[in-house]
């Protein structure tokens, strides 16, 4: 281990550090002065986003550290830096919930930290193991999270079925793994790569594994059919853990696909783009389908997810430059679409009552005219209609699944999507075309006021000058 | 004479008892966590044998850091077990099923 | 001041006069808007006279030239022209004139009419439009001028818009004048593809190249394009003319103002087909075949729609039936290639029947609108003037010697008698047979009208008296060329080749000039005329319905009952208007709510686009179904999916 | 001065113009209205810059501005304009103006009412402007956002439904089209509609391509049998809404057509073109018998503008089948620019029976017929321009209504006998359904208190009718001009379509 | 037949029983036992793969800690101990089918794939040590994943304490904000009195 290593890994040992003086800080802070553990934990983010914005200036080959159980490279750093800004959000949208629910305390920042440094850990892992206590790590810290609010019988449960279904599907993963280092020898994910190009390993204990691997992805993706534990889970956690479920680990998850896929495992593409295939077919179909019978818009959104990341399997199943580099934009906008969306509930929820009813909406657009506005653009661009955001993702997955002549494929996502755009619309119409029930204005702080209307603008504003986040996702690959 | 056979079979074996436990299980939560502690063993195994048969450390190492995995998530599981007990006076898997549809 | 400016003054005239009468009603008021009007008759008339003299008198060539061009695309130059010749000439002469009588006429008509403006707006724009008419140089504009006309028609037919009947009138004479259209446009259609222009000059120029082209429209079956294009216009024709079956729309067409019935559906409108097909000799020529079927239908037309004026009670409806058999007599004219003879008998009907229209419309006036004539009789001894000029214009019309009717219609029915298409021996019998029948329904009128015991109730023969001047002035004018125009024209107009630049006939058809070679002028002819059969029959008509209706008045009576069955088919005109009403109209009516309900409203929208939403309806709410909630049954989805995904990637290949 | 971006600025104005009266509404709304008309009229007299520098003798784009977008995927902000969509941009500008005073009486949030619509007709501006297909494909979707909006606020009882019917249907057609600009561009490597339009492909691939734009524009113009959600549409709209539907947004499925359909895949249209001509008869036949069918008077009229678009789906692809038939392209021409001439005149046309609609509704507040009648004792001027509107409507030679049918049914009948055949139907259908709709509502004895009570029209109803009136009496009379500007290019495309491109 | 035959079925009969038995028996109590059972048998067939410092490990970690943690949890909540039988049967034949399809699956591709082939290598010799060389790599190249595995045992802990700790307001605590933030005349009062002898 040399110190230019340590370098690489500057920004995971910042993260570490800082999430553990938070931890400590948040000791000595008394409740009503809570505020400073937020003020940490932004402030934390932020220099994190400056030392990774450092290396990804750098110039950018990928990099092997640690024996070689640690990448860096420029598809971590970019993946990296928008964690950062998502989570940024993430914090100042939860504190308004936190504080209405009495949940103001510092485990969440700490637990979100380290959850964070998990997806760091998992966006650079180099070999089977990292890319394990990476996910590990995220995924125990986000179990805690759904839970936070211990009073909660719905989130005891959401995080009951979350860590069982969790804890198996990374034993599906990890049974994976075990069969492909038996057929390699290697939990290098190089190695690995490298013994599968010298034509080692029996093909189908390999495609064996690779099916246990697969699901593992496909679980933390959401994918029909391992989906079902999104939906209860979202609906069951408090908003602020469902705004953070939605977004970082979605990027840990593409992340996790694009390590152990195309890292490691791009010898087996054959087998795997059939498998992806069946996965985002169903996810589109399914997700789409369902979202429209429902009538608690957290679980709405929940099937949206799933819908989405059908989507994102859309882009990744080429295996193309292309196709990850539109997968990547895909996931990142999704995130921020996202997270816009449920701070919009948030900011609705008030009196110690969470707005999970699509009638909450009701009559925004004249309670708060302008959040009202911010809520349509994200409401359309997640229908992915032009010039917002969510199009250009769309349109980029699309064309990556054509380029790679899965024609009917594109036609049954861009089917879906038209289904999809009705549930997209109903928001709208809840919002815009029926007068509300309580008329009472719609207050929030103002940082929340200010982000929420930076992530609004965002739809209109990427969509407009969407070239300069294309080329630097397609600059990641 | 013993080959890798016998071994992943043990593995596989194991691995279908985890989960045919899983979802075998109504009643019981905390049967579930027990499962979950046998799948992990199962994949401890294969790791082993492998890395014996193949004469390569590093399953063994990859297993050391599953216990330690398998014991923190043991622990948060536990907890949550906790949690769920005190919110609803029972761990019967067929009770926690407020969320659906 | 240029011939051309002169030319176009005389359409510009009454469409600026209409344009201030119609939009400034208020600022220039009733009498204002009269004037205005009548002097831009007035003045169109003088100038449509200057040309008139010029063309007949001094000789001035044809002009064919472009006023502006109204498009040019693909090729194809669509323009706005003049072409004027004899026959236009004429047309122009009789239009201004017969449209200057009847707005004189019209401020006593319409005088306590609240839309006195707007009337006299309408009636100049249809001057406006009718000349456009007459005076195109190509088919489009012809088209336009011929829809033009239909529309002031519908206006004026729906004048009086509270009237239930009068509304129902126009829509009806609109629509029917649009099946026309229908098969006119298809024929304009044909022209253009096949002779690449619509300017008469370059297609006539072009008619001999395609003439032996045959189309195949029903499988193969060749068809002779000219025969077909012919037709099509002629479908045109008919409906403007109101020839049999389309006829329908001109008698209810009465319910307009009587000017109106003057102006429009007797002197001018109803005419232009006539002078269309006149004006498009040189392609009717081609085909013998329409020209056979023109033959029939005019002569369909003139017979049976005179037998329906018999049992006719209203005063303008008679003479509206008169109108249609005398079309018919122009028709069966066309058909025998004597188009000159065709033109003739239209301007002296326009004279004559204008002139019996405003006596009527006289009489209307003098009666308070009552048109019945079972309620009048005896009028005549009450307005001399008008009972006079009636009398001149029935004369006329019965085609009495030196009366100008008697040498259009004589001739007419010479030319049919020479004539030898298929189709001209019915022609013949018809036209004969419609000598008694005209006779016979105009003095009916007549006596019914002015002469007899009076049947009219007290108070209106109170105010029974005769009516100012501003309505027995134009009257007289008519009067006169009713009375003398066929003696002086006849000569120049048939055998002086007057016409002859405009109007082509092939020698084999040309049945004109074998009259000309009996022709020793217009005294010989009339003498000549009271020894015919044809004046024979005609007093036997007369000998008729005096007997009926001047002496025997029971008689009509118990005639009635005896021919019942005959009766009731002549008062339900046929059945064409059930027909046309309660089978065509009903049948598509039908069909439309049939297509709205069932088509869009059940099987598009209703099953395909609100079905395919409630399928996936059903679908969202079944798959939801699964997400039991039931942890066990999440980790067992998973199992399957793994169990399921191994055998299909990894053991089944 | 017209080194100006004008394209640009005709498209970003009233976008910059919507975000002011939106931002204003709040504080002061009576600034909207007159900010709003100003904005418009300033978009107006652009447009007529653009009609004065334009040179119709080529058919080359010009005003053309192009500047790189998204260089990942060769995409560009690629303006310009031809003798084909310079019309279509006019009137767009011209029927922005009269829908914003249309509106002036919008009491319910008239910042957001003029701010939307401002938004939606810079938005069709710079669609028919795009000389690039994924610029086209955004504006194209895009403008359903603002209209959806306009039907769901403003509209009427059953808007909801309406509304969304609206948008997915439009987007379910559209996305089609996103994947065969996709191909194309995987294809072809470029977005660039004259390079696609260059691009030389196989049939089979021509044939997908072209259903999908098919499926797209069709739903647009409306083509039967896609084309219910028109009607529900129309009846829900605010007028304003109508008008803009009607008069440009149903103009987008022809131009959509000419753009891409004919000249990307003009073999594949030579070898479906009986498809949308059997599709464009059905239009007029049946839906002409449809339209004599209905009670609502704005229903009515929307089947009346499905018929005559009819007509231009017809125009359109007449080229081919003339070609097949006669062996030689005269009459081609006339047909694409009858189709074109048809769409501009059906904008006035349809545009202004649906402000006479909006006039009766605004003191009635019925749109069914029968709850009217003798609406001429009370309204007599506001009958003329109705009398004359309809009239044109019916095809009555001296209005616009006339001059692209004509020339259409003439192009027909090069074509074959029984296309004219069916087409000349609507003489006879159009006049059926149009004159039914004014006896039954204008004449006759005063129908009820209603109609007694009427007012005749107040000021800016003259101005609106009579600026329609006045367009549709010109075109009619004189259609020479606009003609004159598309001539080039539609002979231009008319060679294009005919040299096969299956390379 | 080798020994080493006979101790790896011995054990592995063993660890497939008590790894059913687990899943079956009524008594969570039971069930834990059965677990320590069954990990106590894997211990022993991980020393037959010369695995000694994991078999050790696994009991001391297993047997040791987290079972224990099981059995105090089991105590604590005292859980009413249903048969888990009820309800078993019904779902059982879908179930076993779908595991048994499982088994057979990876049975296939074990058997039949050339592992079967792969024998039992000689291992090392009595002087060479696995854990050392463990710790050797674990300390060289896994250094990296072992402090991750550090913060995950952090991360645990918190959780665990966030999620179970819930203050009594019957106990006492020390809040150490508080003491940290203690001002000095929260320390000491200063009483003032009348001081005294005065007169004499």
């Amino acid at each position: 281990m040399t110190i230019a290593e340590l370098q690489l890994a500057l920004p995971e040992i910042f993260v570490l550090s800082m999430a553990c003086v938070v931890l400590l800080a948040d000791l000595f802070i008394s409740d009503q002065r809570r505020g400073l553990t937020h003020t940490l934990a932004v402030v934390t983010l932020v220099f994190a986003a400056i030392l990774s914005l450092r290396l990804m200036m750098a110039p950018g080959e990928e990099v092997l550290a640690f024996s070689d159980t640690f990448i860096r490279d420029r598809f971590g750093d970019v993946l990296k830096v928008f964690c950062y800004l998502i989570l940024i959000g993430v914090f100042v949208y939860a504190k308004h919930y936190l504080r209405q629910f009495g949940l103001f305390k510092g485990e969440f920042y700490t637990l979100s930290l380290f959850a964070l440094l998990g997806t760091m850990v998992l966006i650079s892992a180099g070999s089977l193991l990292t890319v394990y206590l990476g996910l590990e790590l995220l995924t125990l810290a986000s179990y805690a999270l759904v839970a936070i609010d211990r009073k909660s019988l719905q989130g005891s449960e959401a995080a009951m079925k979350y860590f069982v279904l969790g804890s198996m599907a990374s034993g599906l993963l990890l049974f994976g793994m075990s069969l492909i280092f038996g057929a390699t020898g290697s939990l290098d994910l190089n190695d690995v790569s490298a013994a599968l190009a010298s034509g080692m390993g029996e093909s189908m204990l390999l495609t064996v594994g690779l099916v246990f691997i697969v699901l593992g992805i496909a679980f933390k993706l959401g994918a029909v059919p391992l989906h079902m534990w999104v939906p209860d889970v979202y609906h069951g956690a408090p908003l602020p853990i469902t705004l953070f479920l939605s977004s970082v680990p979605k990027l840990a998850a593409l992340a996790l696909a694009i390590r152990l896929l195309d890292n490691g495992l791009i010898e087996l593409h054959a087998d795997w783009q059939g498998m992806l295939i069946v996965l985002a077919a169903l996810s589109m179909v399914l997700g789409n389908v369902v979202a429209i019978a429902q009538t608690n818009i957290k679980r709405m959104l929940a099937y949206s997810t799933i819908s989405h990341m059908g989507f994102v399997l859309l882009g990744l199943l080429p295996a193309t430059q292309q196709g990850y580099a539109a997968a990547m934009f895909y996931a990142i906008v999704y995130a921020i679409m996202s997270a816009g969306a449920f701070a919009v509930l948030i900011m609705l929820s008030n009196k110690g009552a969470e707005a999970e009813n699509l009638d909450d909406l009701k009559g925004l657009a004249k309670r708060n005219p302008w959040h009202a506005l911010m809520m349509l653009m994200l409401m359309f661009s997640l229908a992915g209609i032009p010039v917002f955001v969510g199009f250009f993702a769309k349109w980029q997955v699309i064309a990556a699944a054509l380029s790679a002549g899965f024609t009917w494929l594109s036609i049954l996502a861009v089917v879906t999507a038209v289904i999809g755009a009705f549930y997209y619309l109903r928001v709208v119409k809840l919002m815009y075309f029926d007068d509300p029930e309580d008329t009472e204005p719609v207050a929030a702080p103002v940082d929340f006021q200010a982000v929420l209307t930076v992530n609004g603008l965002a739809m209109l504003g990427l969509g407009i000058f969407s070239g300069g986040l294309i080329s630097l996702c397609v600059s990641s690959f | 004479m013993l080959t890798m056979a016998h071994f992943i079979t043990l593995g596989a074996v194991l691995f279908c008892i985890a989960v045919a436990g899983i979802f075998l299980n109504r009643k019981n939560v905390l049967i579930l966590l027990m499962c979950i502690e046998l799948m992990l063993l199962s994949v401890n195994m294969n790791f082993i044998a492998f890395s014996r048969f193949l004469d390569v450390l590093d399953g063994q190492v990859f297993v050391f850091f599953i216990l330690t995995v398998a014991a923190a998530e043991a622990a948060i599981g536990l907890a949550l077990l906790v949690v769920l007990f005190r919110n609803r006076r029972s761990i019967s898997v067929e009770d926690i099923s407020d969320l659906r549809g | 001041m240029s011939i051309e400016t002169v030319l176009l003054l005389i359409p510009l005239l009454p469409l600026v006069g209409s344009a201030v009468a119609g939009l400034l009603r208020h600022q220039v008021g009733r009498s204002g808007a009269h004037w205005i009007t009548i002097l831009a008759v007035a003045g169109s008339a003088a100038l449509s006279a200057y040309v008139a003299w010029q063309v007949f008198f001094n000789g001035l060539p044809t002009l064919d030239y472009t006023v502006y061009t109204w498009a040019v695309a693909d090729g194809i130059k669509f323009e706005v022209g003049f072409l004027v010749d004899s026959l236009t000439a004429l047309m122009m002469t009789v239009v201004t004139f017969v449209s200057l009588m009847v707005h004189i006429y019209t401020i006593g008509y319409m005088h306590d009419d609240p839309g006195y403006q707007r009337f006299f707006s309408y009636i100049n724009l249809f001057t406006f439009a009718m000349l456009m008419l007459v005076m195109a140089n190509n088919f489009m504009q012809l088209f336009f001028g011929w829809e033009a006309v239909g529309l002031v028609s519908y206006l004026l037919i729906g004048f009086w818009f509270k009237k239930d009947t009068a509304v129902k009138a126009n829509l009806k004479a609109f629509l029917v004048n649009r099946v026309g259209d229908f098969g006119f446009l298809l024929g304009i259609a044909a022209i253009v593809v096949y002779m690449g222009s619509l300017n008469y000059a370059e297609v006539f120029a072009a008619v001999p190249a395609v003439e032996g082209t045959t189309i195949s429209l029903f499988g193969d079956a060749q068809w002779s394009l000219m025969t077909v294009i012919c037709i099509c216009l002629f479908i045109g024709a008919m409906g403007k003319s109101a020839q049999v079956p389309l006829h329908v729309w001109l008698p209810d067409s009465m319910e307009g103002p009587t000017p109106i019935s003057a102006l429009i559906h007797a002197a001018t409108m109803v005419t232009a087909g006539i002078f269309m097909v006149a004006r498009l000799s040189p392609i009717f020529e081609t085909s013998d075949v329409a020209l056979s079927f023109i033959l029939v239908i005019g002569a369909i037309t003139a017979l049976f729609m005179g037998l329906v004026g018999i049992v006719q009670n209203d005063i303008k409806r008679v003479v509206a039936y008169s109108t249609l058999s005398q079309l018919g007599y122009m028709t069966v004219a066309l058909g025998a290639s004597a188009y000159s003879v065709a033109i003739f008998h239209l301007m002296t009907h326009a004279f004559f029947k204008a002139l019996l229209f405003l006596a009527a419309g006289s009489v209307i006036i003098a009666l308070h609108h009552k048109q019945d004539m079972r309620q009048m009789g005896g009028v005549g001894k009450y307005m001399p003037i008008t009972a006079a000029t009636a009398w001149v214009g029935s004369l006329a019309l019965i085609g009495f010697p030196f009366f100008s009717g008697f040498f259009s219609k004589d001739l007419i029915i010479e030319a049919v008698h020479l004539a030898d298409r298929p189709g001209a021996g019915f022609a013949y019998f018809a036209v004969m047979a419609g000598v008694v029948i005209t006779a016979l329904y105009t003095f009916r009128m007549l006596y019914l009208t002015f002469h007899g015991p009076t049947r009219m109730d007290e108070e209106t023969r109170s105010h029974a008296h005769e009516t100012p001047a501003v309505v027995t002035i134009p009257l007289i004018l008519l009067a006169i060329p009713s009375l003398a125009i066929g003696y002086f024209t006849v000569e120049p107009l048939l055998f002086g080749g007057a016409l002859s630049d405009a109007i082509v006939v092939r020698p084999e058809n040309d049945v004109v000039a074998e009259l000309g070679h009996h022709f020793h002028g217009a005294f010989a002819l009339a003498t000549h005329g009271f020894v015919t059969p044809v004046f024979w029959l005609a007093m036997l008509g007369v000998a008729i319905s005096t007997y009926i209706y001047l002496f025997n008045p029971g008689l009509a009576g118990t005639l009635k009952q005896r021919l019942h069955i005959a009766w009731s088919v002549l008062d339900r005109k046929y059945g064409f208007d059930e027909l046309w009403q309660k089978v065509l109209a009903g049948a598509g009516l039908s069909i439309a709510s049939g297509l709205s309900k069932g088509g869009d409203r059940t099987v598009i929208d209703g099953w395909l686009v609100n079905g395919s939403a409630r399928l996936v309806g059903r679908m969202s709410g079944a798959l939801r179904q699964l997400q039991s909630g039931f942890l066990f049954h999440y980790a067992f989805v998973m199992i399957v999916a793994l169990v399921a995904l191994v055998a299909s990637f990894a053991l089944l290949r | 001065m017209l080194d100006w971006p004008l394209l640009s600025l005709l498209t970003w104005i009233p976008i910059a113009g919507a975000v002011v009266v939106a931002a204003l509404g709040q504080r002061s709304p009576d600034l909207v209205r007159p900010l709003a008309l100003i904005v418009a009229l300033a978009t107006f007299g652009l447009s007529l810059l653009l009609y004065v520098g334009f040179d119709a003798t080529t058919a080359q784009m010009q005003f053309v501005e192009k500047t790189i977008w998204i260089e990942a995927f060769n995409i560009h902000y690629h303006l310009g304009i031809d003798g084909l969509s310079l019309p279509l941009i006019l009137l767009n500008t011209l029927i922005c103006v009269l829908v914003i005073i249309g509106g002036w009486r919008i009491t319910d949030r008239p910042h957001q009412y003029m701010a939307a619509f401002l938004m939606l007709h810079a938005l069709m501006t710079g669609m028919f402007a795009a000389m690039d297909a994924l610029l086209f494909y955004v504006f194209f979707e895009a403008m359903l956002v603002p209209m959806f909006l306009i039907i769901g606020i403003w509209g009427g009882p059953n808007r909801i439904y309406a509304t969304v019917k609206f948008f997915l249907f439009t987007f379910f057609g559209s996305v089609f089209m996103l994947i065969a600009l996709l191909w194309l561009y995987l294809d072809s490597g470029s977005f660039s509609i004259a390079e696609l339009q260059q691009h030389e492909f196989g049939l089979v691939p021509q044939i997908w391509v072209f259903l999908a734009f098919l499926i797209a524009f069709a739903v647009k113009v409306p083509m039967w049998p896609v084309h219910t959600w028109l009607p529900d549409a129309h009846v829900e709209a605010p007028t304003g809404g109508s008008v803009v539907l009607a008069a440009v947004m149903l103009k987008i499925g022809g131009y959509g057509l000419v753009r891409f359909a004919l000249p990307i895949t003009p073999d594949a249209a030579a070898h479906l073109d009986w498809l949308v001509i059997a599709l464009s008869l059905i239009a007029i036949v049946y839906i002409g018998f449809v339209a004599l069918a209905q009670s609502d008077m704005k229903k009515l009229i929307a089947y009346s503008s499905i018929s005559h678009m009819g007509f231009v789906t017809l125009g359109l692809f007449l080229a081919f089948a003339i070609a097949r038939n006669t062996g030689e392209l005269t009459g081609a021409g006339l047909g694409l620019s009858g189709a074109m001439v048809q769409m501009i005149s059906h904008g006035f046309i349809s545009g202004a029976m649906f402000l006479a609609v909006g006039v009766l509704y605004d003191r009635v507040h019925s749109r069914e017929i029968s709850a009217y009648g003798g609406v001429a004792n009370t309204m007599p001027w506001f009958a003329m321009f109705a009398v004359l509107f309809f009239m044109a409507n019916s095809g009555l030679p001296g209005t616009s209504g006339f001059v692209g049918e004509f020339m259409v049914i003439l192009a027909a009948f090069h074509a074959s006998f029984w296309f004219a055949f069916a087409a000349a139907a609507t003489l006879i259908l159009g006049a059926a359904y149009s004159l039914w709709l004014v006896k039954r509502v204008f004449y006759g004895e005063v129908a009820n208190d209603n109609v007694a009570s009427l007012k005749d029209l107040d000021g800016r109803e003259w101005l609106m009718l009579t600026v329609l009136a006045v367009f549709t009496l010109g075109l009619g009379l004189w259609p020479y001009p606009l003609i004159e500007l598309m001539e080039p290019s539609i002979q231009n495309l008319v060679e294009h379509i005919m040299q096969s491109k299956i390379g | 037949m080798p020994i080493i035959e006979i101790v790896f079925y011995l054990f592995s009969t063993v660890l497939v029983l008590s790894a059913l038995s687990v899943i079956t028996v009524g008594n969570p109590i039971h069930a834990a036992l059965f677990l320590i059972l069954s990990f106590f048998s894997a211990a022993c067939i991980w020393i037959l793969l010369q695995a000694e410092f994991l078999a050790i490990t696994l009991v001391l970690v297993y047997v040791g800690a987290v079972m224990v943690l099981f059995l105090f949890v089991v105590m604590m909540l005292d859980v009413n101990v249903t048969s888990v039988k009820e309800g078993f049967a019904r779902y059982l034949p879908a179930g076993v089918l779908v595991s048994l399809a499982m088994a057979v699956q990876l049975f296939l591709v074990i058997w039949t794939r050339g592992m079967e082939a792969v024998p039992l290598p000689a291992g090392e010799g009595a002087d060479y040590s696995h854990t050392s060389a463990i710790g050797e790599l674990l300390y060289t190249e896994y250094l990296y994943a072992f402090e991750i595995a550090a913060v995950l045992l952090l991360v645990a802990i918190i959780a665990a304490i966030a999620l179970t700790h819930r203050r009594r307001p019957e106990t006492k605590y020390q809040d150490p904000s508080r003491q940290v933030r203690v001002k000095r005349d929260e320390r000491l009062r200063v009483v003032k009195m009348k001081s005294e002898g005065e007169e004499g």
